[in-house]
């Protein structure tokens, strides 16, 4: 069955981001296809490569780019709420004139749309919020 | 195979959180790909409230673009009854139609659309 | 004598309900944020027959479009106002 | 068949309550994160009545302590058992 | 003028978010500074219930830390009555001895402290 | 008299900072001196200097920013919130040899002892959660 993952809340501050890790591991565990783990809200903070969480916890953004690395699952960036919030890839941080970048390069910038999309073409879309 | 029905439910007031204006910036995405509907429950309602006066605070009334989701093909604006009630309110309160449905109808909603996302 | 703040909706919250049972009289409560809609809300006159003293942020009833809302039992007040009230009550409880 | 997840404290929030209002029997309702607490809140039976299908995370239960506390009419799940609730039910409320 | 005395107030369960860890490292810190309690209201008396087995959440137990507090010099360690009542427990399922006040107690322990921080 | 303000909001996603900002503006109109903005939790997220909001949105961290220089006040972020939430100044970065930092340079890295400092010598200490 084909899923698709919404997470809506920030790491740390929201369980959100480590509840939808485990369920994503689970779904591929169970050969499950994962079409698109899609960040929105403070969801997009997850790929923030900056993080340096103490020593005994998780990372969470290293996490998800290893989940993405060994399951081969695409992880998406609502584009509007990462300008909103500062997680910019290099092209926007050119494209803005900023001086610096902190998105994870194993996380797309991409449309809504996407969003969208996932509930489209996914059997099932879960959502952690 | 038809086209899959979104449902959008928004939950929170507006302005003490970006929540609503993020959740009605993905109805209006939605609304390009496909039939989508809008139920607002809870503090939700208080998103569409007439007269919002947004100056003082320095906030956005994103409450103006609801009234763009005719033009998006969005006609099915839901809410609850009971909780219009609870805050006193009517529908003319509101700034744009919205069928008020008796708790009861708000479950057989859920099962007319396809994938619901809620705010 | 204590300012309690409370900036959550008593519709989805108990902030409002438990302020009135952690306060006493002469105290005095700040609605802003979603607070402000414990002005439309049936316990708000829990605080006022608990003989605090009621305000609420202007710009947030404004932004929230519920300025033909409010009892009078409730002062409506600005920033400078608040910060005033900060003067007056020497400590601060946010619920 | 709706699967519903509710993620947050009935004690500090109204989605066990908003839950029961709109679902119907044969439901399925999955407690989660802080939502495990429902576990141990008294409108819990509520859910029961309606006859939906009640579940909560192993992981979570266990995090918090609840462990002991966990009554028979809900069925304790891993991450494994949730996916396999959401191939069952073909559609998700977050609340 | 005397030190001033800060009050503590932490209001959220453990492992939701990380409010209550973040909360515990304020009191620390504010107990290498000054006379420091800590009063546990609603669901944050979940924080220091006993038994959290975090391994498989893979979150950080950090209810052992509240252990320490003894050593930082923080004594006065409060809860509600009624709230552990609410949740069937009491003061036997927590990992530290905590004084559990009736309601009436609650705000005048608010009067006994120059500072309160919620959490 | 001595005002101290704790922000413990994100941007946007709360409404902490909006409200912060006012109040610090009336602090200082009304001749108050402001000893210290303190930055905890997800409040920390307001130093963000790549957040990019919408044109007709207030930019956040711009508008502290200005406050500050207005003001004098101190702008200060707690260090572990920071590091967990990857907000970095130049220092850290070096320091945890990341990639970036996206602290804006007005705002100051530093311990939670400047909460309890705060809380200690200023008049009154008002939070914003």
């Amino acid at each position: 069955m084909k899923f698709a993952i919404a997470v809506f809340g920030a790491p740390y501050s929201s369980q959100a981001s480590l509840s939808a890790l485990h369920f994503a591991q689970a779904v591929t565990l169970a050969k499950h296809e994962l079409y698109r783990v899609f960040f929105y809200h403070d969801g997009v903070l997850n790929g923030n490569n900056l993080m340096v969480p103490p020593q005994d916890e998780l990372n969470l953004q290293n996490a998800w780019v290893e989940f993405a690395a060994t399951s081969k699952s695409e992880l998406v960036v609502c584009i509007a709420s990462a300008l909103r919030r500062g997680m910019l890839n290099a092209e926007e941080t050119r494209r803005y004139e900023k001086t610096a970048s902190s998105l994870d390069p194993a996380f797309i910038i991409s449309g809504l749309g996407q969003l969208i999309d996932a509930g489209l073409q996914a059997d099932r879309l879960v959502t952690f919020n | 195979m038809a086209m899959k029905k979104f449902l959008f439910v928004q939950t929170q007031p507006p302005h003490g959180s970006i929540n609503g204006q993020e959740g009605l910036d993905a109805v209006l995405m939605g609304s390009a790909f496909t039939e989508c509907a809008v139920l607002f429950l809870d503090d939700g309602i208080y998103q569409i409230l007439s007269d919002q006066q947004t100056g003082p605070l320095n906030s956005k009334d994103y409450s103006v673009t609801y009234l763009a989701l005719a033009d998006y093909g969005v006609n099915n604006i839901y809410c609850c009854q009971t909780h219009l009630n609870e805050r006193s309110l009517s529908t003319k309160d509101l700034i744009l139609p919205v069928q008020a449905l008796p708790e009861a109808s708000i479950r057989r909603l859920f099962d007319e659309y396809d994938v619901i996302l809620s705010f | 004598m204590l300012l309690h703040t409370i900036n959550q909706s008593p519709f989805s919250n108990f902030s409002l309900k438990s302020c009135e049972k952690f306060s006493a009289v002469g105290d005095a409560v700040v609605f802003l944020e979603n607070g402000v809609y414990a002005l439309v809300h049936p316990n708000l006159h829990l605080l006022i027959q608990a003989d605090l003293n009621v305000f609420a942020l202007q710009a947030d009833i404004l932004a929230r479009g519920l300025q033909h809302s409010c009892p009078d039992t409730v002062k409506i007040i600005s920033y400078p106002q608040f910060v005033e009230l900060c003067v007056q009550y020497p400590k601060q409880k946010a619920w």
